[in-house]
């Protein structure tokens, strides 16, 4: 759902700062994605010290959520990134209406 | 020792970027000093992995932080490295090493080059670690980087008008691109539970589930937008024109390659799609659009950096065409034509880049009559463009022809069809080039237009020599460095026990599909050696008759411009001889003027603003998985 | 031996160029008449060539005015060696009717070393020819003496 | 002794003096042709020989505007693909380099002729020549689309009958096909196809009703504007060595078979069925049409010619 409505946002928004959210949206949705993936019901956290693995415990599975970690810190990259630009545009187009912006074109 | 050399290439270069960072700024010695001993050295690395993998055919896996798998799951991310993965790595530290020489001399007028140098190094690590890596997340890691990197140096030159806003289109497309693959491998992770390419490719042996299926949309679809293939490619140009020429040549040597490797990787490792008759028809309905629609957006240019952008998407079609044929010679004519690609389009931009350098327009209308002031690099465009256009003596010509041979065999006359076409097509808007950049009178602005330094000339030679070898001598070529690196697409029995253990890919394959090694007997090439011996014979018959007295050349007289003669005027019927360039737009009217509503219509298809083209990529994300869900199964 | 080949060829294929100075257009449509098939020049190997650097022949009509002077001048260096002058009707040699007007100021001869007149005030077509063939002649001549 | 051969090959029997007689003498009986037609007696038939002997004896002026070392350099590379085109096309069954010679090999090497009119007109500098460029440009874009077709037709009806199915591009199968079933014309499925290819002769070569680019009234000559002398007579050489060379090519394609023995008389017979077709499809009308404008050019290749060769592809294709 979030992604869809991120999409939404990015096709439809004229404000670059308003694609800027929906891009974020978008990165949002998928990290939920991936965390829901490893989710088995009943689990607990996957936080154990050595000598108390007890071979009936049921894990919650780590692997996705180590990689929702490496997504979340892409997505704030990406985010900053192009809040950057935007301020740049700003400045140079004095405006941050998509339209506006569209000298390369053909 | 041979296991660590890939690791070891990846890491020396960030390590160059890191370094860069920190001693950069101080002194440009420093700075060029580190960026040249990392690319070399990665570069050469990649050359010592040759023998073993290409000849011997060894596939070397190495596990990142030695998470051996465990009763034979992978659970760490693995490092791969076979006969296909080391071709594009080659390619890849290749254009590298040459685009670093280029750009000491090229980017001397711009300030803060330490960080310039920091990002370049940082996408050379990124593509160079997305080629080798055997781990899907990974991948889509280091694509994340190298995205990053390529979008902050198309901005580099903010000053340059569109820059900014090519950069912000860039970034909105690529990560929409790339949330979409992450998307894709977080549903092959819930389905198969294993990040590891090999053990999803045995696993997933011709069992599709409706989920995997998705998720080979919604990845195919990502990796489209990152090779740039037609419904996702306006951000290309925008992004090739506004950054560097020395950039740009990695862009359309790397950056797009990366995206065909992850899509053979996807098509034949994963899905193994290559007996599905549906997918084929997939790819090469798409490579084909993207051929038609490239050329014919590059015959209206008048930027010469941006014609180059959209040839280069043309050239991806022809490379997307060739693997989707997925017959052996398809295949080798597709590599063989990245390789191709990626030695003349890297020239050519390193040759706009020049005249960028010298003149400071690309603008093809203000531009002219530059091969008097600047003639190496005159004649090293026309080499670039008689090989892009596929004249025989060059490389263009081998792959091509390739390509259109496996084409025609395959059935597919449409498409052996518009490919001549639209090679004819390349070979016109190359000509118009150099009639409004090199030849015809020269212009207000070139008048003090100086030969480029030696720095950036001698990578131009190379790429020059390397373009006229691969020409020459196409057997040699596709022995050792394509044919194997065929066999690995085809057959990926090897992958996957080199990566688990023996025996274990044995379960689910049977048959290997044998490789004919293509002796150019078969393919129908004459040997090119004649032509040589031919050339110089003629050049030989030709001093002979003039020594023969046959031509009195004496009375050549080429006299020298100081005399007021109007015998050496151009003739302009009578008029006195003043400026007037025939180039740039005007050329082609007629053409234009036939096809005008089809030129009007792409021109505005290509309005400019972002949210058109998110609009086309959700809607070729939309087409691709409908059809996969219908057609596939 | 090739020498020898060249010479003869001269003879055979001269191609023509013709320059209107300011004519009234009566000896360049008998000069073109000579292409058509009553009067045949192309049997000798006679050609029309668009430009002056083909050219071995140059055939200027019409009274060199003051507009057309440096135009005139300026095609014929063009021209490259051996090359022939022909002034086609009498305005090139004379100035004709045209003598005494203000932008008419010297005949042909002031400007450039002519060859061959051929007179009349539009030439007949055989005169035309007749002309032309004592240019290849003296073409000839001038490749062997300056050769 | 092999070097010996080949050496042999590449200066006399298919290569350069044979394709400078029989080309040039093409040349010349095309032009009394079309004089015969027009009811005046015409040149003498060895008149391409004056001109081009002529034009070596004249002085050669480069202009200060041009880049002196591609002016001179582009006439020659445009003879030299046109005589290694020369070596590949059989003479009934006998080709010189008995490689396995291509059809696109030789598309790509016929292109080069016209690219170093290009390249040698835009080296001039000459805006003249700047217009005649594009023109030639769109007049190869023109010709090229039939042509690609007629040829596949010619490759796929080729393949099917000689190696498997299989769609063959070499000129010795497709020779050793007509050696068996006698020449491609009497295939009434390829009849489409021989005509759209008699229709590209006269656009490839550049003969009167398509010679847009060399038109001598409007733009004096096109891209040889500057050309005198030496590099102007290897041009006009080039034109006539295309004329022989793409009608033996088109010979070779639709009208060979198993010829006799000796390799002399087969070269008479081609070089006779050559005439011919230049007759028919280039002075023929040469002499009745008069010069197209640029679109027309285009559009007119675009739509009859191609209709009728993908009218024999599909033919070809449905097995006939």
């Amino acid at each position: 759902m979030l992604i869809v409505l991120g999409i939404y946002t990015v096709v439809t928004k004229k404000n670059l700062i308003k694609t800027v959210i929906g891009l974020s949206l978008i990165d949002y949705g998928v990290n939920l994605l991936i965390v829901s993936v490893g989710f088995n019901a009943g689990g607990s956290a996957p936080i154990f010290t050595f000598n108390e693995i007890k071979p009936d415990t049921f894990f919650v599975d780590p692997v996705p959520q180590a990689l929702t970690l490496t997504s979340i810190v892409i997505g704030a990259c990406v985010t900053a990134m192009t809040l950057s630009l935007v301020i740049k545009i700003k400045d140079k187009y004095g405006t941050i209406d998509a339209d506006k912006v569209r000298r390369l074109n053909g | 020792m041979m296991q660590h050399y890939p690791v070891l290439s990846i890491i020396i270069l960030f390590l160059g970027a890191f370094l860069n960072a920190l001693f950069g700024g101080k002194s440009s010695i420093v700075r060029n000093i580190i960026t040249f001993l990392s690319t070399g050295t990665s570069f050469l690395l990649i050359l010592l992995l040759i023998k073993p993998i290409m000849l011997e055919g060894k596939v070397i896996s190495y596990w990142m932080g030695n998470w051996i798998p465990v009763s034979d799951w992978a659970i760490g991310i693995g490092l791969e490295v076979d006969q296909l993965s080391l071709f594009f790595a080659l390619l890849v530290s290749f254009t590298v090493f040459l685009s670093g020489i280029y750009s000491f001399k090229y980017m001397e007028n711009d300030d803060t080059l330490d960080k310039y140098y920091v990002l370049y190094l940082m996408l050379s690590g990124g593509v160079m670690g997305f080629v080798l890596s055997g781990d899907i997340f990974n991948m889509f890691v280091m694509i994340e980087i190298f995205t990053f990197a390529a979008v902050a140096l198309t901005a580099f030159r903010n000053y340059i008008e569109g820059a900014l806003e090519a950069a912000f289109k860039y970034i909105v497309i690529g990560s929409i691109g790339s949330s979409f693959i992450l998307a894709g491998t977080t549903l092959l992770y819930a389905q198969l539970h294993t990040l590891n390419m090999a053990q999803i490719a045995a696993l997933m042996h011709k069992n599709y589930t409706p989920i995997t299926l998705f998720s080979l949309g919604l990845m195919f679809t990502g990796y489209a937008v990152k090779s740039f293939i037609v419904p996702c490619h306006a951000a290309a140009p925008d992004a090739y024109m506004t950054a560097p020429s020395s950039i740009s040549m990695l862009f359309s040597g790397m950056v797009n390659k990366a995206g065909v490797y992850g899509m053979i990787r996807l098509l034949y490792m994963l899905f193994q799609s290559i007996n599905l008759p549906s997918m084929q028809i997939l790819i090469i309905i798409l490579g084909t659009i993207t051929m038609f629609i490239g050329v014919t957006m590059a015959l209206i240019q008048n930027d010469f950096k941006r014609l180059l952008a959209f040839h280069s998407i043309s050239q991806i079609g022809y490379v997307i065409t060739g693997i989707g044929l997925s017959t052996a010679l398809g295949i080798t004519g597709g590599l063989y034509h990245a390789l191709n690609h990626t030695l003349f389009k890297g020239l050519l931009f390193l040759c706009a880049g020049a005249v960028f350098y010298s003149v400071g327009t690309t603008d093809l209308n203000k531009l002219g009559g530059l091969a008097k002031k600047m003639p190496h690099t005159a004649l090293i465009f026309l080499i670039g463009a008689f090989s892009i256009s596929g004249l025989p003596p060059f490389n263009g010509f081998v792959s091509k022809w390739l390509i259109y041979q496996s084409a025609y065999e395959e059935g597919f006359v449409i498409v052996t069809i518009i490919a001549l076409l639209v090679s004819v097509l390349t070979l016109a808007s190359f000509i118009k080039v150099t009639q409004s950049v090199f030849f015809g009178q020269l212009s207000k602005e070139c008048e003090n237009a100086k030969e480029v330094p030696i720095g950036m000339r001698i990578p131009m030679w190379i790429m020059a020599f390397m373009c006229f070898i691969t020409g020459i001598l196409p057997q040699y070529v596709t022995k050792y460095l394509i044919t194997p690196a065929v066999s690995a697409t085809l057959n990926i029995g090897k992958y996957i026990d080199a990566m688990l253990k023996d025996g274990y890919a044995e379960k689910y394959f049977k048959e290997t599909v044998p490789v004919p090694n293509i002796n150019y007997k078969l393919a129908g090439y004459w040997r090119p050696e004649y032509y040589l011996i031919l050339f110089i014979i003629i050049l030989l018959a030709f001093t002979l008759t003039v020594l023969a007295g046959g031509i009195d050349v004496n009375r050549r007289s080429i006299v020298s411009k100081e005399i007021e003669d109007y015998k050496y005027d151009t003739f302009y019927s009578g008029e006195k001889s003043e400026y007037s360039q025939v180039g740039g737009a005007d050329l082609f009217w007629g053409l234009k003027y036939d096809f005008r509503k089809y030129f009007n219509f792409m021109h505005s298809a290509h309005s400019g603003v972002v949210n058109d083209y998110t609009l086309w990529i959700i809607s070729t994300a939309a087409i691709v998985i409908a059809y996969i869900f219908l057609l596939v199964p | 031996m090739f020498k020898k080949i060249i010479e003869k060829s001269f003879e055979k294929s001269p191609w023509l160029f013709h320059i209107n100075a300011g004519s009234c257009n009566a000896c360049d449509i008998e000069f073109v008449a000579t292409l058509t098939p009553r009067y045949d020049a192309e049997r000798f190997g006679f050609k029309l060539t668009g430009t002056p650097r083909h050219a071995d022949i140059i055939v200027v009509s019409g009274p060199v005015t003051e507009q057309s002077k440096d135009r005139v001048i300026r095609t014929i260096a063009q021209v490259p060696n051996p090359k022939v002058i022909v002034a086609l009707g009498s305005c090139p040699a004379s100035g004709n009717i045209f003598a005494g007007s203000y932008s008419v100021l010297h005949t042909l001869d002031y400007y450039v070393p002519v060859d061959v007149y051929v007179p009349g005030c539009s030439p007949k077509p055989e005169a035309i020819i007749d002309g032309l063939y004592k240019a290849v002649e003296i073409l000839k001549n001038k490749r062997r003496d300056n050769k | 002794m092999l070097i010996l051969k080949y050496l042999f090959y590449i200066f006399v029997f298919p290569g350069f003096l044979f394709c400078f007689f029989a080309g040039l003498i093409l040349a010349g009986i095309d032009r009394k042709i079309v004089a015969r037609m027009q009811k005046r007696i015409g040149p003498p038939i060895l008149q391409p020989f004056y001109d081009f002997f002529k034009l070596m004896g004249k002085e050669t002026i480069i202009p200060n505007s041009a880049a002196k070392r591609t002016f001179i350099a582009a006439p020659v590379a445009g003879l030299i693909s046109l005589v290694t085109i020369s070596l590949f096309i059989p003479i009934f069954k006998f080709s010189a380099f008995n490689a396995v010679a291509d059809v696109i090999v030789i598309i790509y090497l016929l292109t080069i002729p016209a690219v170093s009119l290009i390249i040698g007109g835009s080296s001039s500098g000459s805006p003249y020549a700047g217009v005649g460029i594009s023109r030639e440009m769109v007049s190869i874009v023109s010709y090229e689309l039939p042509l690609i077709i007629a040829l596949l037709a010619v490759g796929k009806k080729a393949g099917m009958a000689v190696n498997d199915g299989m769609v063959t591009f070499s000129l010795s199968k497709i020779v050793e096909y007509q050696s068996l079933k006698g020449p491609m014309l009497f295939h009434w499925s390829m009849i489409p196809a021989f005509l759209a290819m008699l229709f590209v002769i006269p656009c490839e070569v550049g003969s009167l009703p398509f010679d847009i680019a060399e038109a001598e009234v409007e733009i004096c000559e096109g891209p040889l504007v500057e050309y005198s002398g030496f590099p102007l007579g290897i041009y006009k050489l080039n034109y006539a060595l295309k004329i022989f060379i793409f009608s033996s090519l088109f010979v070779t394609l639709f009208l060979s078979g198993n010829g006799t023995g000796i390799i002399l008389f087969d070269a008479a017979i081609q070089y006779v069925l050559c005439i011919i077709v230049v007759i028919l499809s280039v002075s023929l009308i040469r002499a009745v049409t008069a010069r197209l404008r640029v679109e027309q050019m285009l559009k007119f290749y675009w739509t009859y010619p191609t209709a009728l060769s993908i009218l024999s592809l599909i033919l070809v294709w449905l097995g006939l």
